[in-house]
């Protein structure tokens, strides 16, 4: 059984029907791309996995579970955790407090300290600027944080959107690296990214999102060399 | 003739009610949500009432005759855009609800002031004012606050569409953005706010005959939060909010007379009911039912090439 | 290329014990496109702040057209001729496309309180918009000319603010990562368009960009900070290959 | 035109909300009294008088839609109201201006019945009430010497109470020690007393309103104030026991009213109102009283003269202005009359002195 | 020397009582970043609801007057300890009433995703309601404690010092010890525990709260009924001390009670209790001259820190980084 499914799903902003009609899934322990031009859907979509957008049709399960009437804290106690588009970092708090919320739903709080531990270790520059506030940190630190925040939670499924953005190219690298170690320890993801070709190289499937719909989906191997991937996403 | 005897002090209440409400609205069209004008209107009622009462302005009344009347408008909305000026410097460089708290402050500081003065006639205020233009009735007083509704709704329709209209709408948007595109963020500011202060010490000056006398009484906190209400009751993004909801919020307690004691309970409930179900205000909800048009492009075939600019 | 355009003499700017931009003096030269990279936290846009009077510098000095216009308010230098984007989009988020662009003219007319308030204004107005609807067009925008800005796609908000920036006519553009959020072609087709615009502009243009392709393709000199100081200027060729730059910006490869 | 309605109706204007209605809450007892005392006895020669209620709420604009509400729409005949001062500048001219005769019931500052010729009021002004206090107070206490005065500044009637109570402290020659102000709204007091208690003075003048006043009266007295106690107008209520409780017992209070009055009229008067009410009829409640049998005596004599029914409204309410001002009236507040303006003109005030028979119930017990 | 110390003890008894009608004010505002103009409301009707459990019936006026709710020898009665138990059940009914509140007038707009000043005009009418409800049941009169709900304690403590007198009033020392207390409490909870830190995020941004995992509604509830708790309680304290002064008793507090959470910092909890004593020394220690301007001290003190220092006292500056 898929750890995640989309079922047919729609989500509505006002008039402007953002999402149509999509159906995917996402194995236990896969890393799944999904790519498209601005404006295909694909925040959207994560959105509606993490509960903060309501779907107006379909379905989101998780691991089986009917997501429809749940609210969003309830689907972090379920192990799914966001570093949503925009970073959302809490700008008033510290890097550290930020972090620490990260694990709101975690109780044991010598796993959370190591949890902590490792974060900084991957993101030095954020060790740096533990005391200071999130919101005075540059484009690329907030974007660090959110997704060190994100890690926090010890998710299940793990929802990246763009995470590579603003990031300078010697991060872009470590993100990467990370995304593969935490594949290799088993955790799913649903990886929303421009950068494709890192991406897809980075991933066991990818979906090309256009206009809402999935247009077409397969192996991350063999879409790198689709030709209507290289035309649209990677600069041919 | 009856019923303009017995409501033509509420119809005209309402538009006053409804003109201090746009007085909020000036500074609102930049996104300052100034709560002083109650302090103008307070202003603006003293000057007139002094103006109106006192022995020393008594060569002045019989000089100018019905003039005198004009002249307390235009010396309230003067006195009224120079405390304006005075206070909104300073207090502009605030945001939010901390510029309605400065502002409540400010009005907060005016009533204890008048209070304690003598010519403002201390808590018992100023008396037997004489009426506009020999009015007899409440409801002739429509003849000056309808004129003076028309030409300010006139006036904030054609800023709104004008330059100045789209730099005070950047301003609310965002700040700072304007500022980086060229717009000086204080100025237009400041701009509004004294528009809205001159409109309340206006109102002030013709409400003071209107109700006959005037005291530290009018123009309070209650008074700066009434007319919020008005605003977000109203609408707060169309000028037609601060209007409608003034004329409707302050008619309510007499529209349900009929029920006594419990009449201030049922308004209370209003509130809240036109609050949970109203969010973008009155004028908000009627305008949802029509779709905004879209802007159309000027007759001109676009250039196949872009004009360079009209700045060297 | 002739007179340098911006002369930055030792820009410092602290925030409390943090030095985020220290002693950094470089110059601009007029129709250049100059790229401004580094790590995450390097000052980069800290120093486009300094630059365009939204945050005033601990010390230094900033030059344009050889006049010192330090620390002078946003507003002013926008007049003067120097417009940026932001990193975190910053769009006028409920008003239309085609206001958002509207707004922009304001430098560049003239018409007050009362003119606006008794009709004096519409000769003004008509240009303004005609300027705005042409700008639409040039980013591809003028179908959604009437949306609110904050319902556009991040890509989508890019280029409006770019629009909007081009609106205020201005002499120079700071763009801050135009291209994040963009796919590979998106980027190649923002490449040539910024080309194509400091060209019909006549444009001196600073850009801050993490994506390595386009700063090479684009730029004509690049500048990279680190900790907030200059470690290398030069063009992208040689600054690419600039052990310093590899080690702190590039990585690896 | 329109006639007159049967049975008669009488407007009464006062505050039954806001912050006011607790002195408009005893008027509309008071009001609501006479009409049930008056039409038991025949009412108008044999008709019937109607109240017509509208609330005034405390400020100026409901003052006038109340007022305009009772001439145009009710019709009524006369207005016994409005509560406030502040109300009755407002409100009192657009009864004038559509000569209606209209009767304060308690509004006691400078300058209500120039407002017009048909502005009259039942309520003494303060100028005349209040050196009655300070005399009785010396007379219980003659080695008084230094006084402290205390008022709320953001009541009108307060503050030109106090000034009388100043101006006859000193013609009586003491000394004034200190002179402190506070707000209707305080609750807190510590300060104000503090300074009381350091100037050593042996009576305190309190001029606010029952709330404020009593309370302060209390925190004087917790905090060791042993001298004499002078309250003015506002604390003249009932309604101060459960605010000061045992504290109260003592205050020197003037009044335009006592239950002690001794005239048969009000004897009745007070017999009836405290079977009916278990309690001796407040200032406040005997002047609403007061105002609606005035207007209902000058009516009695008009319609002897012209049965009520035959007349033009417009006509009785001019008439009714000039027989209220012509006539003279057995009241509860003794024989009155009103002078050409519409001043009143009453022959004794009273001295009453606070007595508290345990923590809630009290008498104002008239001093001689 | 003394004039100081009376002053000093003055500021601090008023200062106490304007800090305890603000803590429950503030912190509504430090969650939902809206003003709760029933706020006094509620700590109106905590006096009335502990009043009624004690004396049990309301004599001369509204609906309900001499309805003998709790007849005489009511357990709520006679000792300092039945008395707290009143007043606690008082407070813990406020609390309730303020939970209420908050699902009616404030969560549907929440939902709805209103303007958040509009919740100034709800919570405006929610007074409104309130306020004039109590007038219809009990009157406008003002109802007084039995004077021994304290016990034996001695209503005052007056010192001689250097021939003039210094008063310290037992009631504004038991308030100024439950501010206090309550303050150390709070400010623990919300600055130091788990608990605080996800408060503050809901305060912050309620979207990412929620994508952390906290449950927003769950805190906006729990906090109602502590800011009703604390306001009931309050509005029980203070009353004891002065009278339950009639329907619109604590609605006059919310006025000054804004002057005093900006001052302190807006949303700050210490700041409300350093605001509400900052405001009652300025007022104590103007010179009595001047006494007539003395309820324009606590505006012109926070128009100036508006001036100077927006967030307050104790407040944290809002940053904003482009
Ligand atoms: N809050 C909103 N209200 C209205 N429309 C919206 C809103 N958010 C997004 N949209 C619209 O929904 C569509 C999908 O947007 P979404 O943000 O999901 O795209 P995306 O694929 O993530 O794009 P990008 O790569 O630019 O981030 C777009 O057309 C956008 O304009
Ligand atoms: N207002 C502020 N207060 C404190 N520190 C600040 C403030 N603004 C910026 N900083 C710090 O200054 C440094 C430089 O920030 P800046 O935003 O200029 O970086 P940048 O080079 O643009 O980085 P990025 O590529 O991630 O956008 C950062 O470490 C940031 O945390
Ligand atoms: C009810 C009274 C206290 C009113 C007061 N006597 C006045 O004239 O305003
Ligand atoms: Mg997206
Ligand atoms: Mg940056």
């Amino acid at each position: 059984m898929a750890l995640l499914e989309l079922d047919n799903l729609s989500v509505n902003y006002g008039a402007v029907q953002a999402v149509r009609d999509v159906s995917l899934t996402v194995e236990e322990g896969e890393t799944v791309t999904l790519i498209g031009a601005n404006g295909a859907g694909k925040t959207t979509t994560l959105r509606a996995i993490s509960r903060m957008v309501r779907a107006s049709e379909g379905h989101v399960r998780f691991a089986g579970r009917d997501l429809a009437r749940l609210p969003p804290d309830e689907a972090v106690r379920l192990g799914i955790a966001q570093s949503p588009e925009g970073r959302q970092v809490l700008a008033r708090q510290t890097v550290e407090d930020n972090l620490l919320l990260g694990a709101y739903t975690r109780r044991n709080a010598a796993e959370i300290r190591a949890d902590l531990e490792r974060q900084y270790r991957r993101f030095p520059r954020l060790r740096e600027r533990r005391t200071q506030l999130a919101g005075t940190l540059s484009g690329g630190e907030q974007q660090m944080l959110a997704i060190a925040r994100a890690l926090m939670s010890r998710p299940k499924l793990l929802l990246l959107d763009e995470p590579s953005l603003g990031l300078a190219p010697i991060i872009v690298l470590e993100i990467f690296r990370i995304i593969q170690e935490l594949s290799g320890a088993g955790v799913t993801m649903l990886l929303v990214e421009q950068n494709a070709r890192l991406a897809m190289q980075n991933s066991h499937r990818t979906y090309v999102m256009e206009a809402g719909q999935i247009m077409f989906s397969g192996m991350s191997a063999e879409m790198v060399n689709d030709e209507r991937v290289i035309q649209a996403y990677l600069g041919g | 003739m009856d019923f303009l005897q017995t409501y033509g002090f509420l119809i005209v209440t309402m538009l006053q009610q409804g003109l201090l409400g746009l007085s909020l609205y000036f500074p609102l069209m930049a996104g300052q949500l100034s709560l002083a004008s109650p302090g103008f209107y307070a202003l603006g009622g003293y000057i007139a009432a002094i103006m109106l009462t006192s022995p020393a302005f008594a060569g002045w009344r019989d000089a100018l005759g019905g003039w005198i009347f004009p002249l307390t408008w235009v010396l309230a909305a003067l006195a009224s855009a120079l405390l304006g000026v005075i206070v909104g410097v300073p207090a502009l460089r605030l945001r939010g609800i901390y510029l309605a708290l400065a502002t409540i402050a400010f009005v907060q500081i005016l009533q204890v002031v008048s209070l304690n003065l003598d010519i403002t006639g201390g808590a018992v205020g100023l008396f037997g004012i004489p009426q506009a233009f020999g009015f007899e009735d409440r409801w002739q007083y429509i003849w000056i606050f309808l004129p003076l509704t028309v030409l300010v709704l006139l006036f904030a329709r054609q800023l709104e569409r004008s330059r100045v209209g789209r730099a005070l709408r950047a301003i609310r948007e965002d700040e700072l953005a304007a500022d980086a595109v060229g717009i000086s963020p204080t100025r237009y500011k400041v701009l509004a706010f004294v528009i809205g202060a001159a409109l309340a010490g206006i109102v002030g000056a013709m409400s003071a005959p209107f109700l006959n006398t005037w005291n530290a009484r009018q123009g309070t906190f209650d008074a700066s939060i009434a007319f919020l209400a008005y605003t977000l009751i109203g609408g707060s993004r169309s000028l037609w909010g601060p209007l409608l909801g003034g004329a409707l919020l302050s008619s309510l307690p007499e529209l349900l007379r009929g029920l006594a004691d419990w009449r201030l309970v049922i308004n209370g409930l209003v509130l809240v009911v036109a609050s949970l179900y109203l969010p973008q205000g009155i004028v908000g909800a009627l305008s949802k039912l029509r779709r905004p048009v879209p802007p159309k492009r000027p007759p001109v075939a676009p250039p196949p090439a872009l004009p360079l600019g009209d700045a060297p | 290329m002739s007179a340098p355009v911006l002369q930055i003499r030792g820009l410092t700017r602290r925030f409390g014990g943090l030095i985020a931009v220290n002693n950094v003096s470089f110059e601009v030269q007029e129709g250049e496109i100059f790229g401004l990279i580094g790590p995450n936290g390097a000052g980069k846009t800290t120093l486009f702040n300094l630059m365009t009077g939204l945050t005033p510098p601990s010390s230094g000095t900033l030059l344009y057209h050889g006049a010192d216009i330090t620390a002078q308010p946003p507003h002013t230098i926008a007049e003067k001729g120097i417009a940026r984007t932001f990193q975190n989009i910053r769009l006028f988020r409920s008003l239309s496309a085609l206001e958002n662009i509207k707004i922009a003219r304001h430098a560049r007319t003239r018409a007050g309180l009362l003119a606006g308030v008794f009709g004096r204004d519409r000769a003004e107005e008509r240009t303004v918009d005609e300027r705005a609807w042409a700008l639409l067009d040039l980013v591809g925008l003028s179908s959604k000319a009437g949306q609110e800005a904050q319902n556009f796609s991040y890509g989508d908000q890019r280029r409006l603010e770019i629009a909007r920036a081009l609106a205020t006519d201005p002499q120079v553009l700071l763009l801050d990562e135009p291209a994040a959020g963009m796919n590979t072609s998106e980027k190649g087709e923002l490449t040539a368009f910024i080309r194509r615009v400091q060209q019909e502009f006549r444009l001196t243009v600073l850009v801050i960009e993490h994506h390595v392709p386009l700063v090479m393709k684009l730029c004509d000199r690049v500048a990279v900070l680190n900790f907030g100081e200059l470690i290398a200027v030069g063009d992208p060729a040689s600054v690419q290959r600039d052990p310093k730059v590899i080690e702190a910006y590039l990585g690896g490869s | 035109a329109d006639k007159v309605a049967t049975p008669v109706p009488i407007g009464i204007g006062v505050a039954q909300t806001s912050n006011t209605a607790l002195l408009g809450q005893e008027q509309v007892i008071g009001a609501r009294f006479a009409e049930k005392y008056i039409n038991a006895r025949g009412g108008i020669n044999g008709t019937p008088i109607k109240l017509v209620f509208q609330d005034t709420g405390g400020d100026e604009a409901g003052a006038i839609n109340a007022f305009q509400n009772l001439i145009t729409k009710d019709k009524v005949v006369g207005i016994v109201g409005p509560t406030l001062s502040q109300q009755a500048f407002s409100a009192d001219p657009i009864a004038d201006r559509a000569k209606v005769p209209v009767l304060g019931p308690s509004n006691t500052a400078k300058g209500i019945p120039q407002i017009g010729a048909f502005i009259a009021r039942v309520s003494a002004p303060v100028a005349v009430v209040a050196p009655n206090a300070i005399k009785q107070a010396l007379k219980l206490d003659p080695k008084i010497k230094k006084v402290a005065v205390l008022y709320a500044q953001n009541d009108a009637f307060s503050v030109s109470e106090t000034g009388t109570f100043q101006d006859t402290a000193k013609a009586q020659g003491l000394t004034v020690a200190t002179v402190q102000k506070f707000l209707t709204t305080d609750t807190d007091f510590t300060t104000q007393v503090t300074a009381v208690l350091n100037e050593n003075v042996d009576l305190v003048i309190v001029s606010g309103l029952a709330n404020d006043g009593g309370n302060l009266v209390k925190q004087l007295r917790q905090l060791g104030y042993k001298g004499s106690i002078i309250g003015g107008n506002g604390l003249n209520t009932s309604n101060i026991f459960p605010v000061c409780q045992q504290y109260c017992d003592g205050i020197i209070i003037a009044q335009a009213y006592s239950p002690a009055q001794p005239s048969a009229n009000n004897q009745l008067f007070v017999k009836e109102y405290t079977a009916q009410y278990k309690k001796a009829p407040p200032q406040f409640a005997a002047q609403a009283f007061t105002g609606v049998q005035v207007m209902v005596d000058a009516l009695r004599i008009l319609d002897r003269k012209k049965k009520l029914a035959d007349w033009e409204l417009s006509d009785l309410r001019v008439a009714l202005n000039t027989q209220i001002l012509a006539g003279k009236y057995n009241t509860p507040l003794g024989a009155i009359s009103f002078d050409k303006e519409g001043e009143l003109n009453q022959a004794a005030f009273y001295v009453a002195q606070i007595k508290m028979k345990d923590a809630k119930t009290g008498t104002f017990v008239f001093l001689k | 020397m003394t004039d100081l110390l009376q002053n000093l003890i003055n500021g601090l008894a008023i200062g106490s009582v304007y800090a305890i009608f603000a803590l429950g004010y503030t912190l509504v505002f430090s969650i939902l970043g809206i003003i709760n103009f029933a706020h006094g409301a509620v700590f109106t009707l905590g006096a009335y609801f502990t009043y009624t459990l004690v004396v049990g019936q309301f004599e001369n006026n509204g609906l309900i007057k001499g309805f003998n709710l709790f007849p005489a020898g009511s357990p709520f009665h006679g000792t300092p300890w039945a008395f707290a138990l009143a007043a606690l059940i008082g407070a813990t009914l406020s609390g309730l009433v303020a939970v209420l509140i908050e699902r009616l007038a404030f969560r549907p707009m929440r939902a709805r995703g209103a303007d958040p000043l509009l919740a100034l005009v709800s919570s405006l009418g929610v007074a409104l309601v309130i306020v004039n409800l109590i007038q219809i049941l009990v009157g406008a009169e003002s109802y007084n404690f039995p004077p021994d709900i304290y016990g034996d304690l001695k209503p005052a403590l007056i010192l001689h010092v250097g021939g003039k007198l210094i008063v310290v009033r037992t009631v504004q020392v038991i308030i100024f010890a439950v501010s206090m207390l309550l303050l150390l409490i709070l400010g623990y909870v919300i600055g130091r525990t788990r608990t605080g830190k996800a408060l503050r995020a809901v305060a912050e941004n309620p979207g990412t709260a929620s994508l952390l995992g906290i449950s927003v509604s769950r805190f906006i509830v729990i906090t109602f009924f502590l800011s009703g708790f604390l306001g009931g309680l309050a509005g029980t304290l203070v009353s004891t001390a002065f009278s339950v002064a009639g329907p619109y008793f604590g609605v006059t507090y919310g006025l000054k009670g804004l002057a005093v959470i900006v001052l302190g910092g807006l949303g700050s909890i210490p700041g409300a209790v350093v605001g509400g004593l900052v405001i009652g020394l300025a007022e104590a220690f103007v010179p009595s001259q001047y006494s007539a301007y003395r309820e324009a001290v606590a505006f012109a003190l926070l128009f100036v820190m508006l001036l100077l220092r927006p967030q307050g006292l104790l407040g944290q500056r809002l940053i904003q980084k482009v």
